[in-house]
């Protein structure tokens, strides 16, 4: 059966250059980069080229980046490091309503743990209101915390100016780029970001490594404490294969990134196009301040976890922020913060494309999603021809 | 995730449509989470002699309603009010745990439709 | 140059079995665990099916390995979790001396948050006091960390009786295995374990993949917040990878464990015997309770890094307790818990055979070791001849 | 980690031993911290023209031990009291970060050769 993989903002393929990079990682080159002989002089070089190639991508110094087991990962140290190194200060948090659960998941910890966080609502775009935030802010307030783009409905936020903002009241600003990396341009100074995370899966890389950039001077708190690994940091043995591909792959995509975004925001529109002739739908998110691989829509009168089965039936992978696909009762948090009603928002589809994709395959997805949504449409008691 | 049994009767649900003119109809669950199960019986000499159903759901929604409406198929009104969400889920050789939420629809769904044939029966008569 | 690896206490090459197991992982299956569609449920299948690989060789259930980064995270997630988890039961942990940094810097960080610690002493070779452990308890006691075997000097704690105690006290105990899963025998019921550490780099698995033992029943708080993964207890995108390989891993040192011992008890004894024709020297931990592949020796008047360098000069990696190679002032806390001074314990040496050495390995260290000590006191101030 | 130079010098120690009939020696460190030098020097008609070492140390502290005896040889006391820690280091292409307080040890010893040689002079005069 044709496979057709639409599923980008899920998990990105490895490129075939990236693990040709770690593969003498995971064979000859064995050494614990914390050994001073050769074989853990050579692993501890290779990470100091990988954290170099990977600062030069964002506008950093090899110092501000630490290496992590993923986007989880460094989301959960720059909340919880800000928060254990700056307690004494304040105790307010500024979100939005539409972050990634790693975001929201760890500054609910904290809400258990005596901090008050604030829930930026967002438009009916995904958009962050930059006057609410600003009128968010208190005198206890020592984090903002912001995703650069939503990774089910691909609005992109306003960094630059929240940074703006963070910058002018001295509070620490951590934006999850983990949708962003690779695939927009990004100088961390620009941004005005002090802490930014990303995850090598998510632009051709392995999974389980990933990173935040600390501006130097924010003071963090460590999460994983031990040996001195990443500058007392984030201890642990260093995941040196993971690492290495996971700079191959940083480089690569900045380095292709305008015709890969090219190609496949042509792809996107061309889905655009094709996904408009099928009545009853809604298209989601921000369709200028938006990421060039996504698609997100919802079809009426179905639900999303059946439409994704018959998809998968016809060898296509993609995703819905179905309540039914998360085991939950509730529909995507994202798709309810835009104000969908939970009816409509079952029945959601987020397709993301990839640079390895075809235009056959987006004609391939519409022509088979056509017929399903129909024949589910038949089925369902919601639907009157 | 699901066993195949599951995947079959998604894949190629039995009965799906409407009797126009049913001796029954049942219909449970809401749009807000995402199920929804609507179920027409129709019965002769206490026999249910056709069944169909629509169901907006996921995955083990459709295999659920699916199943319910072979199990039900020629059994006695007796026999089918026995039929519990267990038998249903039993009959599709198991559903995931996070999933056990949509079986009990499709059983509530043909109790409705009974009740709803018993009341308008005794309505008549 | 001849090439010998005497270091796989720090890590271990990844056996080619290993590799070949992971590399579909990195290639053509690309799937995040967490999709519906066929690459995500391949994916999930390949972590399901590792966990049940490894849950039955150390006499677990699936359900009860979590798996983590590695040795480090799990140690702070075993430590950390039920410290949040028991908090208002009690704020007293005891462990020991001679931990792994992971642990002893975890409990410190606990201690800096109102949390009261013992630090049991060791004797001469390395062991733990089981009286002293028991006298140690209080009413305030929820967790006893004790590692199992040590990473410098090899002893191997009484880990059974220990966790008799602790279950007599109806206290957690946790253990650092990362030295022993794969070279000795593990039960997790028969060692009475209610926590269990280990990772993937020291058993020719890959680095940057552990996993945390966790029973049935014992509460923990969660160290990283987000998805669902790991049934709540440790989100973030799985290193589908990585923990494809570490199944492998410790499958394979479990069904070859007898066998390796074998070997590399018998090289391990070699190595002894050559090394004790060297004067002024001193083995380190007990002789009887010990990992198969351990050496440990201090040789007097000489400093253990320039000892490194020039065994890395003759091709032979090894390591050493000196403070030199740490960076530090202080030489390596576990050499000094079992009371060695400070000039001896900066001389100290750690040799850790693999499966992969062999006798003429050991027969060249052994000469090279005899020529660089000698060479090394004669330009030692402290030395006369 | 090392520079080519430090290794260089801690596989080839230049003036390693010690000088029996020495006008001055050194000693720093102590065997606590893991770093012990001793220094001799040999002087004539001010300039020293022998000068041996004897380290207990690291690669670090071995290197510079090293490299501060071809910096001296030949020197006058006055050159050999400008040499700072900083100029050993240098010679050597730089020393890592941690390991500053190593290359220390060899201008300090060097420093208590000199003046140990001064006070045995002004002893004899
Ligand atoms: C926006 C965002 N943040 C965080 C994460 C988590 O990253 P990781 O999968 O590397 O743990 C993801 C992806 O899952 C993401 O899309
Ligand atoms: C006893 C012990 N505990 C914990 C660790 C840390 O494990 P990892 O290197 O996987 O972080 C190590 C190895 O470094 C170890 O030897």
């Amino acid at each position: 059966m044709k496979q057709v993989y639409f599923d980008h903002a899920a998990t990105t393929p490895v490129d075939p250059r990236v693990f040709a990079e770690m593969k003498p990682y995971l064979t000859e080159k064995l050494g614990n980069p914390s050994s001073i002989y050769a074989y853990g002089r050579e692993a501890r070089k290779a990470i100091d080229d990988a954290r170099e190639i990977i600062a030069n991508c964002i506008g950093a110094t090899a110092q501000e980046i630490v290496f992590t087991s993923g986007g989880t990962e460094s989301d959960n140290l720059a909340i919880k490091g800000v928060a254990l190194a700056l307690k004494d200060k304040g105790r307010h948090i500024i979100t939005s309503a539409i972050e990634h659960h790693a975001v929201l998941d760890s500054v609910k910890f904290l809400e258990k743990h005596g901090f008050k966080v604030t829930y930026l609502p967002v438009d009916s775009e995904g958009m962050v209101d930059v006057k609410d935030l600003e009128n968010a802010i208190t005198d206890e307030t020592i984090l903002i915390t912001i995703m650069h783009a939503n990774n089910e409905i691909g609005t992109i936020q306003p960094i630059k100016e929240i940074g703006e903002i963070a910058k002018k009241h001295n509070i620490v600003f951590h934006s999850d780029a983990v949708q962003t990396v690779g695939v927009l341009p990004i100088d961390v100074n620009e941004l005005n970001v002090d802490l930014l995370t990303f995850s090598a899966h998510k632009l051709y890389g392995p999974k389980g490594v990933g990173a935040l950039y600390v501006r130097k001077g924010v003071r963090l708190g460590t999460l994983i404490h031990g040996g001195g690994q990443e500058r007392k940091r984030r201890a642990g043995t260093e995941n040196v294969a993971g690492i290495v591909g996971f700079a191959k792959a940083v480089e690569l995509a900045v380095a292709e990134q305008k015709e890969v975004n090219q190609k496949v925001q042509e792809l996107r529109e061309r889905l655009f196009k094709g996904l408009e002739s099928i009545p009853h739908i809604r298209f989601n998110g921000s369709r200028t301040h938006r990421l060039p691989n996504n698609v997100n829509v919802c079809f009426e009168f179905i639900e999303g976890e059946s439409l994704l089965l018959n998809l998968d039936m016809n060898g296509i992978a993609a995703s819905s922020g179905s309540a039914c696909t998360s085991g939950s009762l509730d529909p995507s948090h994202v798709l309810l913060a835009i104000g969908l009603s939970h009816e409509i928002a079952h029945g959601s589809l987020r397709l993301t494309l990839g640079k390895e994709n075809t235009a056959e395959e987006v004609d391939y997805v519409v022509e088979k999603l056509e017929e399903i949504v129909q024949r589910l449409r038949d089925m369902s008691p919601l639907y009157n021809g | 995730m699901y066993s195949e049994k599951v995947m079959d009767h998604f894949q190629r649900p039995r009965n799906v449509g409407e009797i126009p003119d049913a001796s029954g109809i049942g219909e449970v669950g809401n749009a807000r989470c995402g199920d929804i199960m609507k179920l027409w019986i129709k019965v002769e000499d206490n026999v249910i002699v056709d069944i169909k159903f629509k169901t907006f759901g996921c995955g083990a929604a459709i295999a659920t309603s699916s199943m319910i409406t072979e199990l039900v198929m020629g059994k006695t009104i007796e026999e089918a009010e026995k039929i519990t969400d267990k038998a249903v889920a039993e009959a599709l050789d198991g559903l995931p745990p996070v999933k056990m939420h949509c079986s009990n629809l499709a059983a509530d769904a043909l109790q409705k439709a009974i009740a709803d044939y018993k009341s308008k029966k005794s309505d008549i008569s």
